[in-house]
């Protein structure tokens, strides 16, 4: 039996002094600045300029999806939106660092990261539209995405669940002997849930190899992150789990680039999971439910518009001599017209047969369901027009 | 008497309770200065100061362990937990601390003191993680009540009797009401009792039991049985734990006949418990099946909550079978 | 065939599992090197290393969301919560992810490799924090199998069946017959059926089901009830989630009366469940009301266990009362 | 409204760099060394010889209560105990820092702190019979214990829930203005529960006037404090919520003590929470229900048993000329003498009688529980010698 001391690594103190705050300074990496021009010394990761160029393009659709939609949802077509306006660079650009088989579980405001990954307009409309097209069956509010090909992990509502659930799909991708780890997305919000602190420490007790991409972008809905904690932001738990840190500059692809693509070397080769603070700003509102005049100033939000992350990486690009303002123009009207097209398409399809209702909550739905199924299905034969949805359909959904 | 709705029935009841006693104290998420995303806390914050009325950190086992604490200190915790659906983080707290703390004590100690308020329920688009009707969870816990409002009027008499009440209460607020159901509702103080049912209706065929939201889906029903001749008896059962099986009882005895309705699903949903015991207390009166018209054994559904929700066709249509059993 | 108490049962489905799929992995407080506070997952370290069969930190939320997410990746996860009464705060990662991954994904991801293996029930002077029986709680999601032996061969069974199974599952183990409950067990690897009872014994006057380790109860008072010419059918439920109603039901037909024993208090007991469907669809063919015999609506105390337990005594009362109604 | 900005406090760097395990060593206060002597420059506490007679008493009564009522629990007279064996001056030495009016809410293992604060071997002795006499009723498992008269808070199963009841405990004090904290104990495996991560937080942010201390015993049952976490203990956690945080050689009477002082002085003071964590180690096995040989050396408890507690004190108090050894036996001699004439009275008590069954579930019983209980009485009236320990009682609860 293997002798153990957990008092081995103390050093000892015969002078009472209690730590207080600020003893951390946890500092936080920016390779531009904010007029998009590289910081002293700063080292900037490898990128070409085609590479670059499908970046921007990633956070302008991601920008032109989230102000399509927000429209959709004032027209009445879909309930409910939640836009990610100021956060394109922490998403995108850490969704860049990764491998297209590393498993993505993110929170909901990581559309730039789906993006990125290739997801179509019309994906995300069926989505929204919850129409039987949708991979998860319309089954989920709008904005609740999940791409098993893509490896994006279908959206949970619950805050803060898919922590621990990342570990152990960590756990699970090591075990198979897998080339790949999970990157987990959370709000600072979230970080206060239950769910964040076993999940932290578990992945740090068992060696997974994950990714904690904590967006601290000020707010959760109305309360603002002083109220959220009291301690340097979410960066200084992972001290406290023993759980590699870094902090980043949220606004700054490049910064957030660098940042997870040392965490996912990291995290594949040691074993071992690494969280990253991006620090950030939701500009938008938090929701289409939601409006922020009621807890926070015009000014606040003016402040951090100007660290807009599309203009920095914009600024940084024309120095390069990248940046092609027209081709830019030209992509932002065509996806303007995708985005359109394919809302109208997918807002004509109709929602899954009834028969789906009883769908996916076993592997094969047992007696009960059977039973309630049959009931059902009998009186909306009784009353089709009051079920104009699902009322005279075959079972593939045509009316 | 003022015009209300249901939301403005709670804060009014919540500024009542503040006012008279400076030890209740409101919290959760974005309650403070926000008033809560559903607006029930507007203006708590302002009028009684941020350390009577505030933000919560984002965590519903902290915020209902931290609750109590507050009413084991001997405070008047009113903690909101932002969606029905959210409040399963707090369980643990709640069934193995909240319910059981004066037990475990021999009544040295207990959180008697405290309120937990919570949206729940359908029919407003949102899906399985902003609809569900979790009470029947609450039902199954010796030691703590809970009460449901249908309307503005309760909605405040029942919350004031709540916050006052010495045992636990789990307020749950039907959501898709919150604006919809507009009422009269005193300016002043009044408590409704806990644990007694209210008969809205009189009748003499059928007892129809609903709650909540649930309630006029049921008086829809009705209406339309009304139309072929069949008199139902309308009862809202106000509180779930412990309810009132006497009224129901004695309803049963008159009509012969049962038909409960609730949005939870069916399986363990609390119409079982109800049905398990109108069975045994009126078994020679019964003269039909007691039918329970619910919600699917499934997770409740975005794309088909028409199809899933109890409503009142389906409700009609059972009372037909009961009728006619 | 070896003899083999409840423990050894369990412990030896977990190596032939372990053995087969190297897939499955068991973790949780303690099972590690030392196998678990009851020793059900002995040597299993020892013998699949550490990776495969390891401790966790004290958090059962963290337990629930780790196994949640190893078995939406496809691992095989069997994890172990210490007792019963501890599973509350994973209560969320249960309901909101567990049961519902699938069924929110489309069928695109599921937890369905999942089981959760957790002792339960009173008898052993625990008090209210070490003789709970929450099934009821579970049996109200939608999404979830429940599973609970009665003994050392159907342990063994119904463990495998539960592993292999493609849905989640609670799998509920009788701790006081943990070292009681003695047998004959295949040292070959067999399945029970889920979702199926186990008729234990036929008879024609009442049907007496029970499950766990209440089975033994209502076995002690069927031969008190035999000796006075009241001949009872014994039903062990064996699957409370999808339970079997079919052989419930069927039996019911042919005794006309049906008495329900579990420890769980009685209001929203799952007892309240299968009692209102036995009801409605055996309404013309019962001769008295469905009984239960329950645990009291309070906390599970400790120095009146004996007086709080539906023991055999009560059983056979109760059977008694219905057959006279 | 406030403009805020979560990102004024934190500097920049340009270079990126992963924060790794170790950059914080939080150091332990020890003021005795091992040998009972004052370490180096070490402030000592103030303290008279009665104090110190006081604490070495309770030491001395907790542990002669732990092994007479482990040898009772052998006999079979009680069901379960569980002893706090090398941790005496962890739990007595914290409480002596308190006040009266101080609420302790405790996890299990600090019998200490009650007998500090004066709770009677009768007492002790009506709670392990749960016989009627116990003011808990009986109705928990021995050891968990509750006097309100003693403001210490009925003990709970469940790990870590007491801690963010904790928070909103003291949070109620200070709102009545109350010139009082609470301090809560817990283990260092109970502080991997979610409730713990909360309970911290809510401190924080909140300004609770609290004390959260862990004993860090190296186990939790079988599994050692390297399963439990990857970081530095506990301590390191206090400041990532931003917590004032002291580590202290839980073995070191007068280092707690001055610990505890000190944090209770600045939680009163500034209404804040303060961390401590005691570097201990849980001589004993976890319960009567455990056997530690499965799973830690022989040796590795002798290293320990080294450090013991009660030694270094007494060690101590002899250079100062305090310990009167003959004085020391006479009081253990009584103590035992006392115990065991408790212990015989109490189990001759009889539990609660069977009315008691139904009360305080609520304030007064609902009509299910009266009709449960009437049906329970008559039972029992039918089946007397089936219940001997509730039929034919008064309701006074003689036989
Ligand atoms: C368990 C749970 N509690 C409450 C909510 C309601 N809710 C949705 S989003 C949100 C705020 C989240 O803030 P944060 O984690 O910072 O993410 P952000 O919105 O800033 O991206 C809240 C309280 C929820 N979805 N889940
Ligand atoms: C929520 C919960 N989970 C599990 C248990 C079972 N259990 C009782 S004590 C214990 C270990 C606690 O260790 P620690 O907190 O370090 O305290 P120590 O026993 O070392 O004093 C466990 C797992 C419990 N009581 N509550
Ligand atoms: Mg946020
Ligand atoms: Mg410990």
């Amino acid at each position: 039996m293997q002798d153990r001391n957990h008092l081995s690594h103390v050093k000892l103190t015969h002078k009472a002094k209690v730590i207080t705050n600020g003893l951390l300074d946890i500092p936080m990496l920016q390779l531009l600045d904010e007029t998009g021009k590289p910081t002293k010394d700063s080292e900037l990761p490898k990128i070409d300029q085609e590479l670059a160029q499908k970046i921007l393009e990633s956070m302008h659709y991601t920008r032109l999806l989230d102000e399509r939609m927000i429209g959709a949802q004032r027209q009445g077509r879909i309930s409910f939106y939640l836009a990610s306006r100021g956060e394109e660079a922490a998403t995108v650009a850490s969704a860049v660092a990764l491998d297209a088989n590393d498993m993505i579980m993110s929170q909901y405001r990581e559309q730039g990261a789906l993006v990125f990954r290739g997801y179509t307009t019309q994906q995300f409309m069926n989505q929204m539209f919850s129409n039987q097209e949708d991979p998860n069956k319309g089954r989920q509010m709008p904005i609740h995405y999940g791409d098993k090909a893509l490896n994006f992990m279908t959206i949970s509502s619950p805050l803060g669940t898919q922590i621990p659930q990342a570990s152990g799909y960590a756990y699970g991708q090591k075990m198979a002997g897998k080339d790949a780890i999970t990157i987990c997305y959370f709000g600072e919000g979230a970080a206060s849930e239950g769910d964040f602190h076993a999940g932290l420490n578990m992945a740090a007790v068992l060696n997974c190899p994950c990714i904690f991409f904590c967006r601290n972008n000020g707010y959760a809905i109305s309360t603002p992150a002083e109220e959220q904690f009291a301690g340097d932001g979410i960066a200084s738990r992972g001290i406290g789990y023993g759980v590699n840190t870094i902090r980043v500059d949220g606004n700054d692809v490049l910064a957030v680039y660098a940042a997870t693509q040392i965490a996912r070397e990291m995290a594949l080769e040691k074993k071992c999971p690494v969280l990253i603070e991006a620090m950030t700003y939701r500009l938008s509102a938090h929701s289409t439910s939601d409006d922020p005049t009621g807890y926070r100033s015009k000014e606040e939000e003016q402040q951090w518009a100007k660290k807009d992350p599309i203009t920095r990486f914009e600024a940084w690009m024309q120095t390069k001599g990248w940046l092609d303002e027209k081709a830019i123009e030209a992509f932002k009207d065509k996806t303007r017209a995708d985005i359109l097209n394919a809302l109208k398409v997918a807002e004509k399809v109709p929602v899954c047969p009834i028969e789906d209702i009883i769908e996916d909550v076993y592997d094969t739905p047992p007696w009960h369901l059977q039973k309630q199924l049959d009931e059902l299905k009998a009186h909306i034969n009784k009353y089709p027009e009051h079920y104009p949805k699902t009322a005279n359909r075959d079972k593939k959904g045509a009316n | 008497m003022a015009k209300m709705n249901l939301l403005q029935a709670i804060n009014s009841a919540l500024i009542s309770m503040m006012e008279q006693n400076e030890r209740v104290m409101v919290f959760g998420e974005d309650v403070g200065h926000f008033g809560g995303v559903f607006r029930a806390t507007s203006n708590l914050q302002q009028k009684f100061g941020k350390a009577r009325c505030f933000n919560t950190p984002l965590t519903e086992q902290g915020i209902i362990g931290f609750a109590n604490g507050l009413a084991a200190q001997g405070s008047v915790p009113v903690a909101e937990i932002q969606f029905g659906d959210y409040i399963f983080p707090a369980f643990d707290q709640i069934v193995n601390e909240t319910a059981k703390w004066r037990y475990r004590s021999g009544g040295q100690f207990s959180c008697g003191t405290l309120t937990i308020r919570t949206p729940y329920g359908g029919g407003i688009a949102g899906g399985h993680y902003h609809s569900q009707s979790p009470e029947a969870f609450f039902a199954h816990i010796p030691g703590m009540k809970i009460v449901i409002p249908r309307n503005p009027y309760q909605a405040k008499g029942l919350l004031i009797s709540s916050i006052k009440d010495d045992n636990p209460v789990l307020f749950m607020e039907p959501k898709r009401l919150y604006r919809a159901a507009v009422g009269e509702v005193p300016e002043t103080d009044y408590e409704l009792p806990l644990g007694k049912a209210d008969t809205v209706k009189e009748g003499s065929d059928i007892t129809l039991l609903a709650w909540g939201a649930q309630v006029e889906i049921v008086e829809k029903a009705a209406a339309l049985a009304e139309e072929q001749g069949i008199s139902c008896e309308i009862i809202d059962l106000q509180s779930i734990l412990p309810w009132d099986a006497e009224t129901v009882i004695n309803s049963v005895y008159k009509t012969g006949r049962l038909l409960i309705n609730h949005e939870a699903p069916l399986t363990g949903g609390f119409a079982s418990e109800i049905a398990a015991t109108v069975q045994q207390e009126c078994f020679l009166y019964l003269e039909a099946p007691i039918a329970r018209v619910c919600g699917l054994d499934t997770p409740y559904p975005l794309a088909h909550e028409k199809e899933y929700m109890p409503d009142h066709l389906k409700t009609f249509e059972a009372i037909k079978r009961t009728m006619d059993y």
